[in-house]
């Protein structure tokens, strides 16, 4: 069965390390945080300006200067740091954050990603995402493998404007954890009852499959 | 007290001197540290074609979402502009010049504005509609834009606490734009939460210098909060 | 503690890894905010071919001056370097390759290599031998000058007190270029003078973010001073 | 009689309006910060990351982390404000300070200046000099008019490597108050004593003298 958005979030978070700043974008991404191994330290930055993201506050502890990317109120854990947006873009920019796990429309073989902008629909713009896939060596994209239609999100080519190019290597969806590399998609896992085939079946771009390929574990 | 006193006492004059078609330099990240009095006296002045430039801009009905009803803004310089109907409509029907800029990208643009750097590179927007028009070169085999840098006729700013001659502390995330544009401005007009004595702020702690605070304005401030999330104590 | 403690218990695994013909990026200004025993390590070590990116290069016998007899030091990038005979010696030679940078643009290609910028224009040093072999290019009519950034292999710091996680307090003119060399490095160590446990600093008042720092020592100092001028009480 | 290194610096000082932010260099420059009129506040900016230099400490005072950027020890006045050097040259560079005041080997007709390297001598670097002409609008320079075996300083082109180009405006030599435009010196004010034929004579740059030249007054 395709995984639900809280199994996504619990597959990637198996890619978490002890010590690890991670960038976690609004939706499924910031999930994430809800399955961080126990005795893993994590450090969530906050690209607004706060490195050591907590929970959402009490109502005690609710605080309008407080808030996280996504403008939602929160608190810092022990041993967080306040900087200014100028900073918090140089951290990222600067390659300092070492997993970064946002969502997208589309990605393609060559690592190109769409997931600001859709022409003709209102445009809300890019926020900080063109700054975190420029700047991340380390990048987990998190989407459905397909629209509800069937139609394939992981793509020869991106057709919507992109938000980076090249930059993507890793791509998680409800169906498949994939590796982007020589330009071409490479299955590594399939979700628990997905078949290689209806992968296949669903995913535009070349992809490669060598050997058996196993099942996520949750 | 002479020479380095900032402090003014009316917003009139906190804001004197802004006129139609001048370029705003704004601090603040949603509703979060934005200077919501300076931004409600451009409301009242009814300061036209204004070009501006901020994270955001804000809501239907707070912080610079109310200069859009009266058509005020002619451009914004913005990194994400949701959450605002009437915005949308403005946008739609190309009553409103939108330039969509990286968050990063915007933020080192101010700061550079403020620094003396024309411009710089960055590998942000490579590729990508933001592109389009800049210069494009390599540095050590990666792919990178030049992307120029910001300077306002006014920068308006939020801080916590300021002493008298215009050093300046943020508090929490209310810090964002805030000192970057501050940096950015001809005339920058900071409002904040409490002023002091000079000498009262540790100098060490101080986040920015009142060398770049113009005009500074003890203000009363609502403090929206755009998404309330709360757990349970 | 595991995760993000950074602290390391002695001098010989603060710099381990460093190697000959590395490039170190310094933080300090003269004697004042120096890494004096990381240097001192340094020098224990006998690493050679260093090339050094630092505002001077200590006197004769304190601070990067002591990396001189040696010859532990190929190349340095500086913006000033008087007060040190040795020093003198080695570049009169030739023994020791100098690059002459504007302490401004010393600083601003630290902070551009840590912040993921590779290159910025800037109007100091145009017209003049800085300005070499560099592009030039006009902007609103003035003329600037390219320069790009820098980033070390290592980057040695001094801070006076940090926590566990590597969160850096700076105390007084001793801050000077450290903040910008704790980003520039691709190992950046940092020797304090206090360490206190996460949560002990107000995240409102850290200078330098623990994300940067890889390893963290305890230091006892010297802090010599260079010019010692006094007044009558 | 030539102005004495006091007399520069008091000359100078007329040139300080109440609420400038001053960067001052090393030698006669400093001395400026002595003849601040009464009732007037000044505040000083120390490239090396201090804006409200105070004067030199007590011995109880003396703290090794605070010194200038002639790394002497100092303290710090009311309402002063610490920074890295980055944000420092940010300040310097991006045009906040109101006045400069340097010293020079050399200035020219076209307002350049040579001021850190005399080739064949020791080199020992151009420190901040360079970020300083460069970021300022507002320009003094001080010198002595020309040297002991009497050639002059204010040329028609500079001889030594330049600090920088077409930046300088106004030259306080121990002889003249010195205006730069449109490519000549223009002769503002003379020391007391010092006659106009005198100052023509050690000026090698062309020297426009408009009617009267007043003395100056210290």
């Amino acid at each position: 069965m395709a995984l639900s958005r809280e199994q996504i979030a619990q597959r990637v978070a198996q890619e978490l390390q002890d010590g690890y700043y991670v960038n976690l974008g609004i939706g499924i991404p910031t999930l994430v945080a809800n399955y961080i191994p126990e005795g893993m330290e994590v450090m969530l930055q906050s690209e607004n300006g706060l490195l050591g993201m907590g929970q959402f506050p009490t109502e005690d502890e609710l605080d309008a200067d407080l808030i996280n990317a996504g403008k939602q109120t929160v608190t810092m854990a022990t041993g967080a740091s306040i900087f200014d947006s100028a900073e918090s873009f140089a951290m990222i920019r600067g390659g300092h954050v070492d997993l970064t796990v946002l969502g997208a429309f589309e990605v393609d073989v060559n690592g190109n990603i769409a997931s600001y902008m859709i022409p003709g629909k209102l445009i809300k713009g890019m926020g900080g995402a063109m700054d975190l896939v420029a700047g991340a060596d380390n990048i987990i994209v998190t989407m459905t493998h397909a629209s509800k239609h069937g139609v394939s999100k992981l793509l020869s080519n991106c057709t919507l404007p992109l938000t980076g190019k090249g930059c993507i290597k890793k791509v998680l969806t409800d169906l498949a954890f994939i590796e982007i590399k020589d330009g071409k998609f490479h299955l590594l896992e399939r979700a628990p009852g997905i078949s290689v085939d209806e992968i296949v079946k669903l995913t535009e771009g070349e992809l490669v499959v060598t050997g058996d390929i196993p099942e996520m574990k949750l | 007290m002479a020479g380095f006193d900032k402090v003014v006492s009316s917003y009139e004059e906190a804001m004197a001197g802004l006129t139609d078609n001048m370029t705003v330099v704004a601090g603040g990240f949603g509703l979060c540290g934005i200077p919501e009095n300076l931004i409600a006296e451009i409301k009242r002045k009814g300061t036209k074609g204004l070009t501006l430039v901020s994270n955001n801009c804000g809501v239907d009905d707070f912080g610079l979402g109310i200069l859009l009803p009266d058509r005020q803004i002619k451009k914004i310089i913005a990194s994400y502009v949701g959450e605002n109907a009437e915005f949308e409509r403005q946008m739609m029907a190309g009553e409103l010049d939108v330039e969509l800029t990286p968050q990063g990208t915007l933020a080192e643009k101010m700061r550079a504005g403020g620094a003396g750097i024309p411009a710089f590179f960055t590998a942000t927007g490579y590729g990508t509609p933001v592109a389009e028009g800049k210069e494009e070169r390599q540095f050590k085999g990666r792919d990178y834009i030049l992307e120029e840098s910001i300077v306002g006729d006014f920068a308006i700013v939020k801080a916590w606490k300021a002493d008298r001659y215009g050093n300046l502390v943020f508090r929490k995330t209310a810090r964002n734009f805030n000192p970057m544009a501050a940096t950015a401005g001809k005339v920058t007009v900071v409002e904040v939460e409490e002023i002091v004595e000079p000498g009262e702020l540790d100098p060490d702690q101080i986040h920015t210098a009142g060398i770049y605070v113009d005009r500074l304005i003890l203000g009363n401030f609502e403090k929206r909060i755009e998404q309330r999330t709360v757990r349970k104590a």
